[in-house]
């Protein structure tokens, strides 16, 4: 057992989201919803964070951005793609800038569709986060080995 | 006895050889030779002396006597005809009175004065030797290397190294003098010589800067100077002797009023506030000048005067009210020079007001005068000296390296020159961080201030407070890990990086041994002065080891880190495959940058400084005034 | 304390504070919480988050970082080790200064803009609280005639008697030094700053665990230079450091986080005017 | 409900000056709003006074062409016509801040300027 | 200008209940109106394909021949239009959302008619 | 070397949940220097009318920004109403107005929630989003979704709120007036904050109508400009005024919305009281044609659309000028010379919403 899923950090990026899902995802840290009851915080700096939470679908301007933090973020890291737009480019999937989800860019762990994509569903997303963060743990550590 | 003669008299013949023979390859020669030889003498000095206390030395002829009044008056004639040529009309008046003083003492009291001991040595005498004769010969040999480049640089300038060269040795023999003398009036020649030679070192370069800012210095320390006759002028008015030794046997009314004076005197050459100005000009002069004269060795004469004078802050009945006041003097000035140093973008000027503040530091210390006070100012002095020598010498260094001696422009400089840069680093932390020396004597000096005068303290927290940002954010540019311009290929000569390293290695070496220094050099001395010395607690001593120890070991760690995956600086997501630059707007690739803090708002020079001469000047009025 | 007594004192020190720090820390998220009408993290989460860090990969800007933060967490154990074995004071706080400014060149040797402003910030803040600390000990050397936290320690009453101006000047750059709103300027627990995290952006890993656990150290340390007002009675003496923790946490949950111009000055003039008209007292009497 | 609506016609020698007018009256700028049809393509500028009342000028243009830049008399102006630089490809003159194209980094460059009627064809 | 403004609301929360809902521990309570999953009766659809050509964000697609209506759920915007616009009303919408995936596949949810074999 | 510090602001940032890249160019930590880029979110929904219908094209548009959705689904439809020149039943337009109001509510709350943070006070954003959480249940409860509604549409809206939950509504909100109070409060007495945003980014009277800042950027500096004046929807039947600051700086814009959240309060009570019962929408024939600019007051201030439509049932052009847009000129105005640690707290004084911005 590593003490991973007991104290996920986030990173949060909105990439190219309309804030219906951004707001979700702050207003899952607020009382109501309060995630900090399961260690998560957001911790806003890709270079502390276990799960990296994008909202919003890929754009020209956006796409390096992405993979920037991505590539900033310590092994074991999970994302988690949240909304219409995230998994799959919702309804501006046929915007001329629009390139689609976040898979087109980076590798994508959970996919929390919705649009926007309800508290719940986002605490669901990150529950099932936290079991692919384990898993992704184990096999690091395999390899160290 | 023969050697404190030697120490005198050889460096003077030193710099007549050099002054004489300009060729390049000799000038190596002597140096090196020298440095090797003033080295011994001094060491050698000190293996004799050190546990023998204070030992007098009668020497001295009439004619001695009258030569040396007759160089003073060629000199100070000299000092007029040039003052004169450029139109500085205060600086010849100053020196015009300085000179009819001296005149009209020895014409009135002439046949008067016997003196019994001109010059002695005791333990501080050693230390000053010890300081003078490495650090100040070391300083000299890294002025080999240094002026060749300096001309190098500048190919504007008229070469005058030789000349140079005999002013630095003249300066050294002159600075012997100043620690040996007895007699104060050869304790004033060799002072004003100093400040001769500071003069004329100043202004090397003979731009319209270099000029004016040495003769300003010339005018502080030729008032100072006026300061110190009158002090002598006084004692023998009063108490018919002119010896060092004698003055805290005196009455309080005979001698409150030339110790004033004297410290007075200490103030201006080790410009304290309002003084303080000269020395900030000095730095124009190359920087081997700066390191030598105007941080390790001239203005450690001011506050060497001042711990002279401590017995009497201490023990004459008034002389501690004498004494508050210089200690608030320094308090003063050392509180405002850390903050005006916070906003110093230029390497040598943070330099100047830490040594400013530094010797500020030592004033309060001596200027209250209790034996665990005094036991910090000296070693203050000794671990200013060294650290503060290093740092100037790596200044220079990376400055004809970089191209200017900007703080802001050294960043990263652990790359792209490490080994100086590690020099440098020693000497911050030498100067503000446990436990290093600095540190060491600060916290004796704390100790002692709350005992004696807690409010003195205050000074000390708000003052070490400003210290501790000026230098951090200093040592944090030099550790910057970035990338190393491709282009860069530094050059560092021979002599130069060997007194780096020596300077680097006494800096550590200083600070493990400052135990055994305290307990064979500087005890017996207090002890002898004050009847009971300062005795560090040996657990704290303990853990200063340790913690020496550890900031030696640990760098060891360095070597050993494996499987790191390196990862570039966090950027907002803006960052390029290209490193340390990013994808700004406009569609700009942008470099990192960063500037340091120089809270100019409330650290700037002009308010800080107008309040720093205002208020000493009333101090330094009530000094005098109390004395009388 | 005696040469025995204080090695035990060491050792507990070293095997304790981590733990009572991460403990204050996990009572403090939760009250936080609590505060904020949340139902907050577990008592034991700022365990979980340390143990996860170490198990993390290691990523770095470059490799003297990692040897800096060392020294910081080295620093910071020796300040409390020097400290609660009864040795000298000053010199604690000034192996607490080095362990600070390993803290900041580790910053600094990143090159990250970020941590950068951070370190500058933290620099501040040292500058900030710097003076009252001295102040403090000045007055307590002033009252015991020592500086050796055992004299202190055993003198024979309560020091917050002669000294509560210090006391409060100290309760005041306390805030700062537990990085609590409203000086956490230059990082923060929770990090929605303008500088991301600090002088902490750029570590990671370890090496935030480290940073981490150092802070636990500090705390009880801190949190015994406030016990040494009360020493002559332990359970006061415990009592009021409690009661000091709570009303940071308050303080914490009641202030909006202000600005270096105001940590500086305001940290400043209440050093003069609490730390050092305590001072004139005392020396006037 | 529908308030009467004028779409006033001016060319682009004359906007910088009726712009200066709508400044000199008390107007203030509203908007920028560049339409392309398959048939045509003009610029309407929206103005509009502290009392709410609006005026609209509208100004026919073609891909490529140059105007001039009016953020000399409203700063504002300067964001709308960098984005209907980048989407629609006309030129502006004299920008208070020139973003040279980088305002919208689109995957399809000046996307506005061909239409799906267009395309079709 | 006053200190500690907020102190009252501050301690009144530290002592009073927490306005955590406890989500997951305890479900939520979804309003009648909330939308969600979108749901089909085949039992009613006639596959005229109005929901799918209508659809704003195209995620559901039917097939007349292969009887078959399918909806891309990671596409679904939660708009509700389809249930509105559909002829036969044959569309409902959950009062529970879709629920988050690790494996993309499972994002189209098919339905068929009874004619055709459902062991998709 | 470092002649002065450059950071790169975003668009990942912690503080600012929108991607707004900033340039700063600091000296110490004053701001001498700031270039915005944006970009990040743009997705060129506009261009979706040319393949979404006039009717579906509402869900695109309600999608520029989550925060002021229903206002923009709202501008939608007023907008195509325009170029029909069609009259909603009156019921429409209350109900408009009443989710409209509580958008602005929330918007406000959000925002107050998001400028505490900015600055540091955690405790107070989050009672801040804890008290909004009311308004969204509103909302859930009402249209079915949180922060997306999809109510409206061209003619009227598709779903009615009927009076009893009209009635509980008021109840909720007199709830929440009483708490927000206790949190305005904050805003507008605690030491700390006003030591923050007090002459922080002053923005004068007349540099705000030059720069043409609007909304409570505008209103913070002493116009009285409010949109909802032009009697939209049911407006012209309810009784309010502008509310105005003179100050110009971040406490006086946080002054507009935090009294902003009553006078909404109070609008609603109004239509409440005053609703009409009916119908609520009319049918929608044939296709529009013609074009039209519409103009109205989002929580972050004028939003403009224009619409121009050939007769299909493809609009051809539909545009919108956000609020934000028009308030970056201001915030421009606003960054040299104050503290990097103001920077946060000047960017959300605009109360920046970068996707409706960029759309
Ligand atoms: N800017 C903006 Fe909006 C608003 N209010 C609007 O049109 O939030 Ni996203
Ligand atoms: S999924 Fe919907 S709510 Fe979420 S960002 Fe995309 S459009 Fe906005
Ligand atoms: S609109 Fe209704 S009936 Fe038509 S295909 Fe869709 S679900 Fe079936
Ligand atoms: S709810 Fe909207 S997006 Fe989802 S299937 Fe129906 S029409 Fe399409």
């Amino acid at each position: 057992m590593s003490y991973l899923p007991k104290s996920p950090w986030l990173v949060h990026y909105d990439a190219s989201s309309c804030n219906g899902c951004d707001i979700e995802v702050l207003a899952c840290l607020t009382p109501l919803y309060d995630v900090e009851r399961f260690g998560v915080l957001n911790i806003g700096n890709p270079k502390h964070a276990d799960i990296f939470v994008v909202t919003g679908s890929v754009n020209e301007q956006n796409k390096s951005v992405i993979q920037n933090i991505y590539n900033q973020m310590a092994e074991p890291k999970v994302v988690v793609a949240i909304g219409a737009c995230a998994t799959s480019g919702g309804i501006f999937r046929e915007c001329y800038n629009v390139q689609g989800g976040v898979d087109k860019v980076i590798p994508v762990d959970v996919y929390v569709p919705g649009c926007a994509a309800r508290p719940e569903a986002i605490i669901d997303g990150v529950v099932q986060a936290l079991g692919v963060l384990e898993e992704k743990y184990k096999k690091m550590g395999k390899v160290a080995k | 006895m023969n050697t404190v003669l030697f120490l005198i008299v050889y460096p003077v013949i030193v710099a007549l050889l050099l002054l004489i023979l300009p060729q390049l390859a000799i000038r190596k020669f002597i140096v090196v030779a020298s440095t090797a030889i003033l080295t011994a003498a001094s060491i050698y000095l000190t293996a004799t002396y050190f546990n023998t206390g204070a030992v007098f030395f009668e020497f001295g002829t009439e004619a001695l006597n009258v030569g040396i009044f007759a160089i003073e008056l060629v000199l100070a004639a000299t000092i007029i005809i040039i003052s004169i040529k450029h139109k500085q009309f205060l600086a010849a008046l100053l020196m015009l009175i300085g000179a009819a003083m001296t005149i009209w003492f020895e014409q009135t009291y002439g046949e008067e004065i016997h003196v019994a001991n001109n010059l002695f040595v005791d333990n501080l005498s050693l230390i000053m030797t010890l300081i003078i004769g490495i650090v100040g010969s070391l300083i000299a040999l890294f002025s080999l290397g240094y002026m060749e480049e300096y001309h190098h640089h500048h190919h504007d300038m008229k070469n005058r190294t030789p000349f140079f060269f005999f002013i630095v040795y003249v300066f050294l023999g002159a600075m012997y003098g100043v620690v040996f003398a007895n007699n104060l009036m050869w304790l004033l020649f060799c002072w004003e010589i100093t400040t001769f030679c500071s003069f004329f070192l100043i202004g090397y370069s003979r731009d319209e800067i270099a000029t004016k800012n040495a003769f300003q210095a010339l005018k502080m320390n030729l008032f100072g100077g006026l300061g110190f006759s009158a002090a002598i002028i006084l004692l023998f008015m009063n108490a018919h002797t002119v010896e060092l030794n004698q003055l805290s046997g005196l009455a309080s009314a005979v001698v409150l009023l030339p110790a004033a004076l004297l410290a007075f005197a200490g103030i201006t050459k080790s410009a304290q506030m309002p003084f303080c100005s000269w020395l900030l000009g000095a730095m124009v002069a190359p920087t081997p000048v700066s390191a030598l004269l105007h941080s390790s060795t001239m203005v450690k004469a001011g506050v060497y005067l001042i711990i002279r004078l401590s017995p009497i802050f201490a023990f004459v009945q008034g002389g501690a009210t004498v004494g508050l006041f210089v200690a608030m003097v320094g308090a003063v000035t050392f509180v405002l020079t850390s903050f005006m140093a916070i906003s110093q973008t230029d390497a040598k000027r943070v330099l100047a007001y830490s040594t400013i503040a530094n010797l500020g530091l030592i004033v309060v210390c001596a200027g209250i005068g209790t034996y665990e006070l005094v036991w910090a100012a000296i070693m203050l002095v000794i671990f200013h000296a060294i650290a503060k020598s290093l740092l100037f010498l790596s200044v220079g260094t990376v400055e004809h390296n970089l191209g200017d001696r900007v703080i802001e422009s050294m960043d990263g400089l652990i790359v792209k020159m490490p080994k100086v840069a590690v020099g440098m680093v020693i000497g911050i932390a030498g100067m503000f961080l446990a436990p290093f020396g600095m540190l060491i004597s600060k916290w004796a000096a704390l100790e002692g201030l709350v005992a004696a005068n807690p409010i003195l303290t205050v000074f000390v927290a708000f003052g070490s407070a400003a210290t501790l940002f000026f230098w951090t954010k200093w040592l944090g540019k030099l550790i910057m890990i970035k990338e190393k311009p491709a282009d860069f290929h530094p050059h560092v000569p021979g002599s130069q990086s060997f007194t780096l390293t020596c300077l680097a290695i006494m800096t550590v070496g200083v600070c493990l041994l400052f135990p055994l220094i305290s307990k064979y050099s500087l005890e017996p001395f207090i002890a002898s002065i004050y009847g009971h010395a300062y005795m560090l607690d040996q657990s704290n001593v303990a853990i200063l080891l340790i913690m020496m120890a550890l900031v030696l070991v640990l760098p060891l760690r360095l070597l050993s880190y494996e499987n790191l995956n390196y990862k570039p600086q966090y950027l907002a997501g803006t960052n390029l495959s290209e490193k340390e630059k990013f994808y700004g707007s406009l569609g700009l690739t942008r470099d990192l940058s960063m500037r340091s803090f120089y809270l100019a708002s409330i650290f700037g020079e002009d308010k800080l400084f107008k309040l720093g001469v205002v208020s000493s000047i009333i101090l330094i009025l009530i000094m005098i005034g109390v004395g009388m | 304390m005696s040469g025995m007594n204080s090695w035990i004192a060491v050792v507990l020190y070293i095997v304790l504070a981590p733990i009572i720090g991460g403990l204050i820390a996990g009572v403090d998220r939760k009250i936080s919480a609590r505060m904020q009408g949340r139902f907050g993290p577990p008592l034991l989460q700022p365990f979980y988050d340390v143990f996860k860090l170490m198990s993390k990969e290691n990523i770095v800007v470059n490799k003297h970082q990692k040897f800096y933060v060392l020294c910081f967490l080295i620093f910071v154990i020796i300040t409390g080790c020097i400290f609660f074995s009864g040795g000298d004071l000053l010199l604690a706080i000034f192996a607490l200064t080095l362990g600070s400014v390993f803290l900041i060149i580790a910053a600094y040797s990143t090159y990250s803009p970020y941590a950068y402003i951070g370190a500058e910030r933290e620099m501040l803040q040292m500058m900030a609280y710097e003076p009252m600390v001295i102040l403090t000990i000045v007055g307590m050397y002033m009252v015991t005639k020592s500086f050796n936290v055992v004299d202190i320690f055993t003198y024979n009453q309560p020091l917050i008697y002669t000294l509560p101006g210090i006391f409060l000047g100290f309760l005041f750059i306390l805030t700062i030094k537990f990085r609590k709103s409203p000086f956490d300027i230059s990082m923060s627990h929770h990090a929605h700053q303008e500088i991301v995290r600090g002088v902490i952006t750029e570590f990671s890993g370890k090496e935030l665990a480290y940073v981490e656990i150092a802070h636990w150290y500090e705390n009880v340390f801190l949190l015994g230079m406030v016990f040494l007002f009360f020493a002559t009675n332990w359970a006061i003496g415990a009592a009021f450091a409690v009661v000091t923790y709570l009303l940071e946490i308050f303080i914490d949950n009641n202030n909006s986080r202000l600005k270096w111009q105001f940590a500086l000055g305001s940290a400043w003039i209440v050093a003069l005017i609490l730390g050092v008209g305590n001072i004139a007292v005392l020396a006037l009497k | 409900m529908a308030e009467v609506q004028t779409f006033q016609p001016v060319t682009a020698s004359e906007i910088v000056d009726a712009a200066k007018n709508m400044l000199n009256e008390g107007y203030r700028l509203i908007q920028l709003c560049c339409t392309k049809t398959p048939s045509e393509m003009d610029i309407i500028y929206t103005f509009e006074k502290t009392d709410l009342q609006s005026q609209n000028f509208k100004l026919p243009v073609n891909i490529g062409d140059t105007l001039p830049s009016i953020s000399s008399v409203f700063f504002a102006a300067f964001l709308y016509e960098n984005e209907i630089h980048d989407l629609y490809g006309v030129n502006f003159t004299d920008m208070a801040v020139d973003f040279k194209g980088t305002f919208y980094e689109t995957s399809v460059k000046q996307a506005f300027s061909i239409t799906v009627a267009e395309d079709k064809e | 200008m006053a200190f500690n403004v907020i102190g009252k609301t501050v301690m009144k929360s530290l002592f009073g209940k927490p306005a955590t809902a406890m989500y997951p521990v305890i479900k939520n309570e979804f309003y009648p109106n909330t939308r969600g999953n979108i749901q089909v009766d085949m039992e009613k659809c006639i596959y005229c394909g109005i929901c799918g050509r209508r659809c704003p964000a195209g995620a559901i697609e039917v097939s007349k021949p292969d009887k078959k209506w399918e909806i891309d759920r990671t596409r679904c915007i939660v708009c509700n239009f389809c249930v509105q616009v559909c002829p036969k009303n044959c569309l409902s919408t959950e009062r529970h959302y879709t629920s988050p995936m690790t494996d993309k596949s499972n994002r189209i949810s098919t339905f068929f008619g009874q004619t055709v074999q459902e062991d998709a | 070397m470092g002649e002065r510090t450059i950071i790169p602001f975003g668009p990942q940032h912690p503080v600012l949940p929108e991607p707004l890249h900033l340039d700063l160019i600091l000296e110490d930590e004053k701001v001498v220097g700031a270039v915005p880029s944006i970009g990040f979110v743009h997705r060129g929904l506009e261009k979706l009318v040319e393949k979404r219908d006039f009717h579906e094209m509402m869900y695109v548009i309600e999608r520029v920004c989550g925060i002021c959705s229903f206002i923009h689904g709202q501008g939608y439809v007023q907008t195509i109403e325009g170029i029909f020149d069609l009259e909603i039943p009156d019921r429409a337009k209350f109900l408009r107005t009443i989710w409209a109001e509580l958008s602005r509510v929330h918007s406000h709350l959000l925002w107050l929630g998001l400028m505490a943070d900015a600055y540091g006070f955690e405790s107070l954003f989050m009672h801040c989003w804890r008290v909004r959480e009311k308004i969204l249940d509103i909302f859930e409860e009402t249209t079915g979704g949180r922060v997306i509604f999809s109510v409206c549409k061209v003619g009227g809206v598709w779903k009615d709120i009927d009076n009893e939950t009209l009635k509980k509504i008021v109840e909720v909100l007199n709830v929440v007036e009483q708490e927000s109070k206790d949190l305005t409060n904050v805003f507008i007495k605690d030491f700390t904050v006003q030591k923050r945003t007090r002459g922080v980014g002053v923005l004068t009277y007349q540099e705000a109508i030059d720069v043409g800042a609007v909304g409570p950027t505008l209103r913070g500096s002493g116009v009285a400009m409010d949109l909802r004046k032009l009697g939209y929807a049911a407006y012209g039947e309810l009784d309010f005024e502008p509310i105005v600051e003179k100050d110009g700086d971040c406490y006086a814009r946080t002054l507009v919305r935090a009294r902003e959240i009553y006078q909404s309060i109070d609008l609603i009570r109004q239509c409440v009281s005053k609703i009409p019962d009916g119908e609520i929408d009319v049918k929608v024939k044939g296709f529009p044609k013609g074009e039209y600019v519409s103009r109205l007051e989002q929580p972050r201030g004028q939003v403009v659309y224009y619409a121009r439509a050939n007769g299909t049932k493809y609009l051809e052009r539909f545009r919108v000028r956000t609020p934000t847009f028009a308030n970056i000129p201001a915030l421009l105005k606003m960054l040299p010379g104050c503290d990097l640690a103001d920077v946060p707290l000047l960017a959300l004084t605009i109360d920046p919403c970068i996707s409706c911005t960029e759309r």
